[in-house]
C-alpha cells in the first residue's frame, strides 16, 4: 500500500526540481515558466493526495481552480514573453535586468 | 468746566493730526498754498487753544484735569486707557511745543519753497506736533510711550526727508536705532512699573511710590537691586537716547541731515527735550532713588562738558548748534540730577526759544547761501543779512548766558542748584558746568564770528531771507531775550511755583529755598551777575572766541599743533562713532552672518536637514546594489527565505 | 510489493527523471516534451489517488493545450540552442544543494513520521456507483458556483490580455483613410515651385522647336 | 438662530466647492471667469463671518456653533465642529487673508490661474477646518489636507529653487505631524474618544505627559516655526508665489501656536509647566538669533521670513511664560496678559508681514528678472511714493511701533515677561533694536537712495487692485493698533477658561 507520505515526498521532489530549474536557468525564460508549471504540479499533487486520504473532494476542486489559474498564467506569461522578445530581441534571463537599481 | 478743558486739550492734540492726514493724503491734489495754509491754520488754532489752556491752568490756577478718551486694552487685572493729564507742567509744555511748531510751520513756507516734497514736509511736521502733544498730554506710561515713539518715527522720517541723499537716510536709520536702544530701557521700565504698581497711570503710580521704598528685586543671582532705582535707571536709559546723553548721543549730530526747520523743531526745541520732560514728570519716582539721581547728574555733566568741546571743533554750522544742543541737554540733565526739576524745565523752555531761534537763523543763512553749511565758506554776512544776524546774535547771547538774556537766568539757576546740591557727584558736575559755561560762548561766538564777521568768503551775491522766514525769527528772538527774566520768579521762587504740584521734590533735596535766600528779583540778578564766576567765564569765552577766530587766528593754530593728540580725540569725537561702527554694527552683522552661514546653513540645514536626506540616499545607494534586476536573484532570495523559515519551523 | 506500489514507483521514477530532464535540457523543445512526459506520469499518479477527472483534465488541458502553446512559442522564437547551455554548470552545485536542502526539509515535515500509513490509513474503498465527475460537478455548481464564475471571468481576462498583448497592428496594410482624404488641403497636394525662367537658347539650327 | 448649526460647515466647504467650480473653468482662456468666481466665493466667505461674529457670545467659554455627526463609527470619530474666542478670531483672519490672496493673485498670477485660485480656496477651507475642528482626527485631516495645496502652490508657481523648497516644506511639516498623530492615538486609547474636550480631563502621569508634550512639540514647533526647526520657512517663503508667502506668514505659522493653545497646554499641563523653561529659551533664541540672522539677509523675502520667525517667538514666549509668571506672582490673573498678548501677536503679525510679502511681490512683478534681492532695488520711493508710504506703515508695524498692530502683542508679552523674570523681558525687549535694524535697513536700501537701474526708474506706482489690498491691510493694522479691545473682548473668557484648565494646581 502506498502511504500519503510517499505521495507528499514525490511532490516535494518535484517541487525541488522546479526550484533548481529556476535557479540554474540563466538563458531561457521559457524553461523558467515550465519550472513553475512543475512546482504547480507538485502542489496539485499534494492537494489531491490529501483529498484522497482525508476523503474530502474539496481539495480536488481547488486543484481544478489552480489549473484554471495556471492555464491563464501560462497564456499571459507566454504573451508577455512574446512582447518581451519583440521589444528586446532576447529571452535570456541574464540580459533582462531592467529592474536593476 | 473740567470736561470742557479736556475737550480743548484733545482738540489741541488732534488738530495737527487732522492737518497731517489731510496734507499727507490730499496734499498733492490741494496744491502747495492750500496745504500750507491749512496746516498752519490748524497748528495756529492749536497754539491759540493751548494759550487758553496755559492761561486757565497755570495763570488762573485751574485744578488738574484728567480724562479718559477710551479703553485701549483690558487684560486680566490690567487696564490700559488712552487718557490725558492736563496739569501745570503739561500745559506749559503744550504752550511751548505748539508755539515753536507754529513758528516752524510759518518758517517752512519760505525754507522749503523750492522743494518737491513740500506737502509731505508739512504733513510730517504736523504729525510730529501731534505726537509731541500726545507725549506731553499723556496720563500714563503707555500713551507717553506712544507719543515717544511717534516723535521718534517722525524724526526718522524727517531726517531722511531727502531720501536720495545717502548720508540723510544713513543718519535717519542711526537716529531711529539709537532711539530704539533707549526704548528697550523705557519699555522695561514700563514693564517694571506695571509689575510693581499694577497700573500705568501716573496718579496711581505716583501715589504708591512710598510703598515700594526699600523693596528689592533680583537682578543676578545673589544681587538684588532696589526696585525704584531699577525703574528710574531704565527710564533714564530711555531719556538718554531721546535727549542725546552720552553714550547714546551719536544720532543727534547725524540728524542734522534733515531740513533745518526740523532741526529747530525736533532736534533742538521739543523732541530731544522729551527725555528731560519725562524725568521731570517722573520726579516722584526719581526722588526716591539717589542712585538714579546721581547717574543722571554725572552723565548729564559729562555730556555737557564733552559735547561742548566737540562743538568748538565743528565746521558745519548746524553741527555746531547740534553739539551745543547736546551740551545744553546735559545742563538740563544736571539740573534733574540735582533735584532741581523746575530749573531743568525752565532751561528747557528758554533753550527751546533760543535754540530754535539759532537753528532757524542758521537755516536762513543756509538758504541764502544755497544750502551751504560749511562755516569756512561763509564769513562777513552781517551787512547782507542784518535781521538774521541780529536774531542769531540774540540767540548766541542767550545761549552764552549773558545777562539779561533768557539763557542767563536758567543756566545760572542750574549752576547754583548744582553748587548747592548734595547729590553724590555734585562737585564733579559743578566743575563740569562751570567749564561748560566757558565753552558755550566759545563755540557759539566762534560760529557767529565765522559766519557773520570777517571777510566774505562766499562768491555769489547774498540776499536777506524773505519775510515769511524772518517773522518767526523775530517772534522767537523776543522770548529769547525776555523769557528768562519774566519766568524766573514764577518758575523757581514763587509758591506755588509755575509747575506747582507737577513736580515732586523730597524736602531734603530741595535747593530752591537756599537759592531763594539770595534771590532778590530778576532785575537785580542780572545786575549782580558781575559778582558770579560764570558770568566772567562766559565773557572769557566770548573773548577767546574772538581772539582765535578774528583777532589772532594763528594762536588757534598754535594750540592745535601743541595739543595735536587732544585735537585728534576731538576730531574722532572720542571714538563713539568708531566704536558703534566697529563693535556694534559690524559686530552684530558678523554675528548674524555667523549664525546664518554657520549655524543655520551649515549646522541645521547642512547637517541635520540635508544631512538626514543624504544619509537616506547613502543607504539607498547601498541598498540598490542588491537590486540586480535578475529574476533568479530574486527567486534565490525568496527561496533562501523559504529555506530559513522552514528550517526555523522544523528546528522548533 | 503490490501492483499499486509498482505502478506508483514506476510512475514516480518517470516523473522525477523527466522533470529533471525538463530543467536540465539545453533544448527547450525537448524540455517541453519531457514536461509532457512528466504530466503523463503525474496523471497516472493522480489516477492512483482516484482523481480521474483531474487526471484526464491534466492530460487534455495541459498536455493538449498549454504544452502545445509552449511548444508553439518555443518554435516561434528563434532561440540559439547552443548559447543556452553556457553558465549552466557554474550554478549547478549551488542550485542542487539548495533544492536538496529544501526537499530534505520538506521530507522531514511530510515524511512517514507524520503522514505514514500508521498515522493516516488508507481511506475505505469507494462505493461502486461513485462518480468522481458527478461529485465534483455537484460541488462546483452548488457551493462553489461563485468561485467558478470568477475563474471563468479570469480566463476570459487572460484571453483578452494575451490577445491584446501579442496583437500587432496591421501597419503594412494599405487601406483607405477617408478622414485624411477629406481633410486634405491644397497645400498638401500642390507644391508651387519658383524657378528661374529659362534662358533663351540659341535656336538658329532648330526652327521646328519654335513652332512648338 | 437658524444658521448656527451649519455656518461652520458652510465656511469650510464653500471655498472647497468654489474651488471645484473654479477648476471647471479649465485653462487660462477663461481666466476672467476663474478670477470672478474665486473672488466672489472669497468675498461671500468673508461676509459669512459677519453673522458668525455677531452671533458669537463672548461671555461663554464653551464651544459655540457646534455641529456633530458621527463619521467613522468603529473608532468613534466625529465630524465635530465648534468655535471659541481664539478660533473665531483666527477664522475671521483666515477669511480676510483669503480674500487678499485671491485679490493679489488676480494680478500676479498669469499661468494656470484657475488652478492657483482653486489651490488657495481649498487651503482656506482646510484652514478654517483646522480652527473649527473639535475632533482630533478631523483636526488632523484638515491639518494635513492643507499641506497639499500649499505644496502644490510652492511647487508650481514658485521661483527657481521651488522643488527643493516644496519638498523641504512638506517633509518638515509632515514629519512633525506624524508624531502628533501617534500622540492623538494614545490619547484615544486612554479616553475611548477623539473628542478634544475629553482629552482635557485626563490626568496622565508626568512621564507620559512629557512624551506627549514632545510629540506635540515637534508638530507645532515645526509649524510655528521655532528654533532649530525653522529652516524650512525661509526657503518656502522665498520660493513661494506672493500669495503663498502671505498665507504661510499670515496663517500657517499661527497653526503652530494654535496647536499649543488647543492641545499642548490643556492636555499636558504639568509637562508644559515642567518644560516651560526650555520653551522660553527656545523662544528667546528665536527672537535674538533669528533677529541677527535677519539683519544679514540679502533677499527681501528671506528677511521678512526670518522676521516672521522672530515675531512668532513672541507668541510662543507669551504662551509658555504663564507658568513662570504664576510661579512668581502666585495668582493666575496675572498671566492673562501673557496669553492674550500671544494671541494678539498671532493676529497682528498676519497684517504686517502679510502686507510686506505682498509688497515684495509687487516689487518683483515690476522687474523683468523678478528679483527679490535687495541690491537690485534702490530709490524705489521716488518712483512709487504711495507704495513706499504703505510699505513704511507695514514696516513700522513689523518694527512694533505703538499705534500699529505689531505693537500690541509685543508690548503685552514684554510687560508680562517682566513679571516672569527681568532677563527674559530684557532679552525679549532687544527685539525693539533688532526689528528696527533689519526692517528699516532693508527699507532704506530698497526705497531710499539713488535709483539703481533703468528698470527701477520705469516703475509704476501701485494700481487700484494693489491699492485696495493695501488699504484693507492698513485698516487692519490701524484697527488692531489703536483699538484692539473688540478683538480682545472675544478672547477674554476663552483665555480665562484656557488658563484655568491648563494650569497645574498651584502649590500653596
Amino acid at each position: 500500500m502506498v502511504a500519503l507520505s510517499n505521495f507528499l515526498i514525490l511532490a516535494a521532489i518535484l517541487f525541488g526540481v522546479g526550484i533548481a530549474g529556476i535557479l540554474i536557468n540563466r538563458k531561457n525564460i521559457i524553461v523558467l515558466l515550465m519550472s513553475i508549471e512543475l512546482m504547480l504540479l507538485a502542489v496539485n499533487t499534494n492537494f489531491i493526495a490529501f483529498s484522497y486520504f482525508l476523503g474530502n473532494n474539496t481539495g480536488q476542486l481547488f486543484v481544478f481552480f489552480i489549473l484554471t489559474v495556471a492555464a491563464a498564467e501560462a497564456a499571459i506569461g507566454l504573451a508577455i514573453m512574446m512582447v518581451l522578445f519583440r521589444k528586446s530581441g532576447t529571452i535570456e534571463v541574464d540580459k533582462l535586468d531592467a529592474l536593476k537599481g | 468746566m473740567g470736561t470742557h478743558l479736556f475737550s480743548i486739550a484733545m482738540a489741541v492734540a488732534l488738530l495737527p493730526l487732522v492737518g497731517a492726514l489731510i496734507a499727507g493724503l490730499f496734499g498733492k491734489k490741494m496744491g502747495r498754498t492750500a496745504t500750507h495754509r491749512m496746516t498752519i491754520m490748524l497748528v495756529g488754532s492749536a497754539f491759540v487753544l493751548s494759550c487758553y489752556l496755559f492761561a486757565e491752568i497755570v495763570l488762573l490756577g485751574h485744578p488738574t484735569v484728567e480724562g479718559v478718551l477710551y479703553n485701549w486694552v483690558t487684560s486680566g487685572t490690567f487696564q490700559f486707557d488712552v487718557s490725558i493729564l492736563l496739569d501745570r507742567l503739561s500745559a506749559t509744555m503744550l504752550f511751548i511745543v505748539s508755539f515753536i511748531s507754529f513758528m516752524v510751520h510759518i518758517y517752512t513756507v519760505g525754507y522749503m519753497k523750492e522743494d518737491p516734497g513740500y506737502e509731505r514736509f508739512f504733513s510730517y511736521v504736523s504729525l510730529f506736533t501731534f505726537a509731541m502733544l500726545i507725549l506731553v498730554l499723556a496720563n500714563n506710561f503707555l500713551l507717553l510711550f506712544f507719543g515717544w515713539e511717534g516723535v521718534g518715527l517722525v524724526s526718522y522720517l524727517l531726517i531722511g526727508f531727502w531720501f536720495k541723499r545717502e548720508s540723510a537716510v544713513e543718519g535717519s536709520l542711526k537716529a531711529f536705532i539709537a532711539n530704539r536702544v533707549g526704548d528697550v530701557g523705557f519699555v522695561l521700565a514700563i514693564a517694571a512699573v506695571l509689575t510693581y504698581f499694577n497700573s500705568l497711570d501716573y496718579p496711581t503710580v505716583f501715589s504708591h511710590v512710598t510703598l515700594l521704598v526699600g523693596k528689592t528685586m533680583p537682578l543676578f543671582p545673589g544681587l538684588h537691586v532696589s526696585v525704584i532705582t531699577m525703574i528710574c535707571v531704565l527710564l533714564f536709559i530711555g531719556a538718554m537716547a531721546k535727549s542725546a546723553q552720552i553714550p547714546l548721543h551719536i544720532w543727534l549730530p547725524e540728524s542734522m541731515e534733515g531740513p533745518t526747520p526740523i532741526s529747530a523743531l525736533i532736534h533742538a526745541a521739543t523732541m530731544v527735550t522729551a527725555g528731560i520732560y519725562m524725568v521731570a514728570r517722573m520726579s516722584p519716582l526719581f526722588e526716591y532713588s539717589p542712585v538714579a539721581l546721581s547717574l543722571v547728574l554725572i552723565l548729564g555733566a559729562t555730556t555737557c562738558l564733552l559735547m561742548g568741546f566737540l562743538a568748538v571743533m565743528q565746521q558745519d554750522i548746524k553741527r555746531v548748534i547740534a553739539y551745543s544742543t547736546i551740551s545744553q541737554l546735559g545742563y538740563m540733565a544736571v539740573a534733574l540730577g540735582a533735584s532741581a526739576y523746575d530749573t531743568a524745565i525752565f532751561h528747557l523752555i528758554t533753550h527751546a526759544f533760543f535754540k530754535a531761534l539759532l537753528f532757524l537763523a542758521a537755516g536762513s543763512v543756509i538758504i541764502a547761501l544755497h544750502h551751504e553749511q560749511d562755516m569756512r565758506k561763509m564769513g562777513g554776512l552781517a551787512p547782507y543779512m542784518p535781521i538774521t544776524y541780529l536774531t542769531f546774535a540774540i540767540g548766541a547771547l542767550a545761549l552764552a548766558a549773558i545777562p539779561p538774556f533768557s539763557g542767563f537766568y536758567s543756566k545760572d539757576a542750574i549752576i547754583e542748584a548744582v553748587h548747592l546740591s548734595k547729590t553724590p557727584g555734585a562737585h564733579y558736575a559743578y566743575l563740569c558746568v562751570l567749564v561748560g559755561a566757558f565753552v558755550t560762548p566759545l563755540y557759539i561766538f566762534r560760529a557767529l564770528f565765522l559766519t557773520f564777521h570777517g571777510q566774505k568768503r562766499y562768491p555769489d551775491k547774498v540776499n536777506e531771507s524773505p519775510w515769511v522766514m524772518l517773522i518767526p525769527l523775530i517772534a522767537l528772538a523776543i522770548p529769547s531775550m525776555i523769557a528768562g527774566g519774566i519766568l524766573i520768579t514764577p518758575m523757581l521762587f514763587s509758591t506755588p511755583s509755575m509747575l506747582g504740584a507737577s513736580i515732586f521734590i523730597l524736602p531734603q533735596h530741595v535747593v530752591s529755598t537756599a537759592l531763594a535766600t539770595d534771590f532778590q528779583g530778576a532785575k537785580l540778578m542780572a545786575l549782580h551777575a558781575t559778582q558770579t564766576l560764570n558770568f566772567w567765564l562766559a565773557l572769557a569765552g566770548i573773548i577767546t572766541a574772538w581772539l582765535f577766530n578774528l583777532g589772532r587766528p594763528q594762536w588757534a593754530e598754535l594750540l592745535k599743533k601743541r595739543f595735536s593728540w587732544l585735537y585728534q580725540i576731538f576730531i574722532v569725537k572720542y571714538g563713539f562713532d568708531a566704536f558703534n561702527q566697529v563693535v556694534l554694527v559690524e559686530g552684530s552683522r558678523r554675528l548674524g552672518n555667523f549664525f546664518y552661514k554657520v549655524s543655520d546653513l551649515i549646522m541645521i540645514d547642512g547637517v541635520f536637514v540635508n544631512g538626514s536626506g543624504k544619509l537616506i540616499r547613502l543607504f539607498a545607494r547601498m541598498g540598490r546594489r542588491i537590486q540586480t534586476g535578475y529574476l533568479y536573484h530574486y527567486a534565490l532570495a525568496m527561496l533562501l527565505g523559504l529555506a530559513i523559515c522552514l528550517g526555523w519551523f522544523i528546528g522548533f | 510489493m503490490t501492483a499499486v506500489q509498482v505502478i506508483f514507483y514506476l510512475f514516480s521514477l518517470v516523473a522525477i527523471l523527466s522533470s529533471v530532464f525538463v530543467v536540465a535540457s539545453p533544448n527547450p523543445v525537448r524540455g517541453a516534451l519531457s514536461l509532457v512526459l512528466t504530466f503523463f506520469a503525474m496523471s497516472g499518479i493522480w489516477l492512483l489517488l482516484q482523481a480521474e477527472f483531474l487526471a484526464l483534465i491534466l492530460v487534455l488541458v495541459y498536455v493538449g493545450a498549454v504544452m502545445t502553446l509552449f511548444l508553439f512559442v518555443v518554435m516561434m522564437l528563434r532561440v540559439n540552442v547552443m548559447s543556452l547551455r553556457a553558465g549552466l554548470v557554474r550554478y549547478l552545485p549551488f542550485a542542487i544543494l539548495l533544492s536538496l536542502l529544501i526537499i530534505g526539509m520538506m521530507v522531514i515535515v511530510v515524511g512517514p513520521k507524520q503522514f505514514g500509513l500508521t498515522h493516516l490509513p488508507l481511506p475505505p474503498a469507494l462505493a461502486k456507483d461513485y462518480n468522481n465527475l458527478a461529485d465534483l460537478g455537484n460541488m462546483l455548481y452548488t457551493n462553489y458556483a461563485y468561485p467558478f464564475e470568477i475563474a471563468a471571468v479570469l480566463l476570459l481576462t487572460a484571453i483578452i490580455a494575451a490577445i491584446s498583448l501579442t496583437h500587432r497592428k496591421p501597419h503594412k496594410r494599405k487601406i483607405q483613410n477617408i478622414t485624411k482624404q477629406i481633410a486634405v488641403k491644397r497645400a498638401d497636394r500642390v507644391k508651387l515651385v519658383c524657378m528661374p525662367s529659362a534662358k533663351k537658347i540659341n535656336l538658329v539650327n532648330k526652327p521646328s522647336g519654335a513652332e512648338q | 438662530m437658524w444658521f448656527k448649526h451649519i455656518i461652520l460647515s458652510l465656511l469650510i466647504w464653500l471655498p472647497v466647492i468654489g474651488a471645484m467650480l473654479v477648476l471647471l473653468t479649465g485653462g487660462d482662456r477663461q481666466a476672467r471667469a476663474a478670477r470672478f468666481i474665486a473672488f466672489s466665493v472669497a468675498l461671500l466667505n468673508l461676509l459669512l463671518c459677519i453673522p458668525l461674529y455677531l452671533a458669537f457670545d463672548p461671555s461663554r467659554f464653551v464651544m459655540q456653533f457646534q455641529e456633530n455627526h458621527l463619521w467613522i463609527r468603529a473608532y468613534q470619530i466625529h465630524y465635530a465642529l465648534g468655535v471659541d474666542g481664539i478660533s473665531l478670531a483666527m477664522i475671521i483672519l483666515t477669511n480676510f487673508t483669503g480674500l487678499l490672496v485671491i485679490l493679489a493673485g488676480c494680478q500676479a498670477i498669469r499661468v494656470r490661474i484657475a488652478q492657483y485660485m482653486a489651490a488657495f480656496l481649498i487651503m482656506q477651507g482646510m484652514m478654517i477646518g483646522v480652527f473649527a475642528a473639535t475632533d482630533a482626527i478631523l483636526f488632523y485631516v484638515f491639518w494635513e489636507g492643507m499641506l497639499i495645496p500649499m505644496y502644490l502652490s510652492i511647487g508650481m508657481w514658485g521661483s527657481a529653487n521651488r522643488n527643493y523648497a516644496a519638498v523641504k516644506f512638506f517633509l518638515y511639516t509632515f514629519l512633525g505631524s506624524i508624531l502628533m498623530l501617534i500622540a492623538l492615538l494614545y490619547l484615544y486609547n486612554q479616553t475611548g474618544s477623539f473628542d478634544i474636550q475629553r482629552f482635557y480631563g485626563l490626568h496622565l502621569p508626568i512621564a507620559i505627559q512629557k512624551l506627549i508634550f514632545f510629540a506635540f512639540l515637534l508638530a507645532f514647533a515645526v509649524k510655528v516655526p521655532m528654533w532649530p526647526v525653522h529652516t524650512w520657512l525661509p526657503d518656502a517663503h522665498t520660493e513661494a508665489p506672493a500669495g503663498g508667502s502671505v498665507v504661510l506668514a499670515a496663517l500657517m505659522l499661527k497653526l503652530g501656536i494654535y496647536g499649543f493653545l488647543r492641545f499642548s497646554m490643556p492636555i499636558v499641563p504639568q509637562a508644559c509647566a515642567h518644560l516651560a523653561g526650555l520653551m522660553i529659551i527656545l523662544s528667546l533664541i528665536a527672537i535674538i538669533y533669528i533677529g541677527l540672522v535677519a539683519i544679514v539677509q540679502v533677499d527681501m523675502k528671506k528677511l521678512i521670513a526670518y522676521s516672521s520667525i522672530a515675531h512668532m517667538g513672541f507668541a510662543t514666549l507669551g504662551c509658555f511664560m504663564i507658568y513662570g509668571i504664576i510661579r512668581h506672582m502666585a495668582k493666575y490673573q496675572d498671566a492673562y496678559m501673557s496669553l492674550e498678548g500671544a494671541v494678539i501677536q498671532m493676529i497682528s503679525h498676519a497684517f504686517g508681514s502679510g502686507a510686506m510679502f505682498l509688497g515684495v511681490g509687487i516689487l518683483a512683478d515690476r522687474l523683468t528678472s523678478h528679483s527679490r534681492l535687495i541690491k537690485d532695488y534702490s530709490g524705489v520711493a521716488a518712483r512709487m511714493p504711495l507704495f513706499a508710504a504703505f510699505f513704511m506703515l507695514f514696516a513700522m508695524s513689523n518694527v512694533g511701533l505703538p499705534g500699529t498692530a505689531g505693537f500690541v502683542g509685543e508690548f503685552m508679552v514684554i510687560m508680562s515677561a517682566f513679571q516672569s523674570h527681568f532677563w527674559v523681558a530684557f532679552t525679549a525687549a532687544l527685539t525693539l533694536i533688532l526689528a528696527s535694524a533689519y526692517t528699516l535697513w532693508m527699507y532704506k536700501r530698497v526705497f531710499f537712495g539713488s535709483i539703481v537701474s533703468n528698470e527701477v526708474a520705469a516703475m509704476k506706482d501701485i494700481n487700484w487692485l494693489e491699492k485696495t489690498n493695501y488699504i484693507l491691510l492698513a485698516a487692519g493694522v490701524f484697527f488692531i493698533g489703536l483699538y484692539p479691545a473688540p478683538v480682545l473682548n472675544v478672547l477674554h473668557v476663552t483665555i480665562e477658561h484656557l488658563l484655568s484648565i491648563s494650569m497645574p494646581p498651584l502649590k500653596v
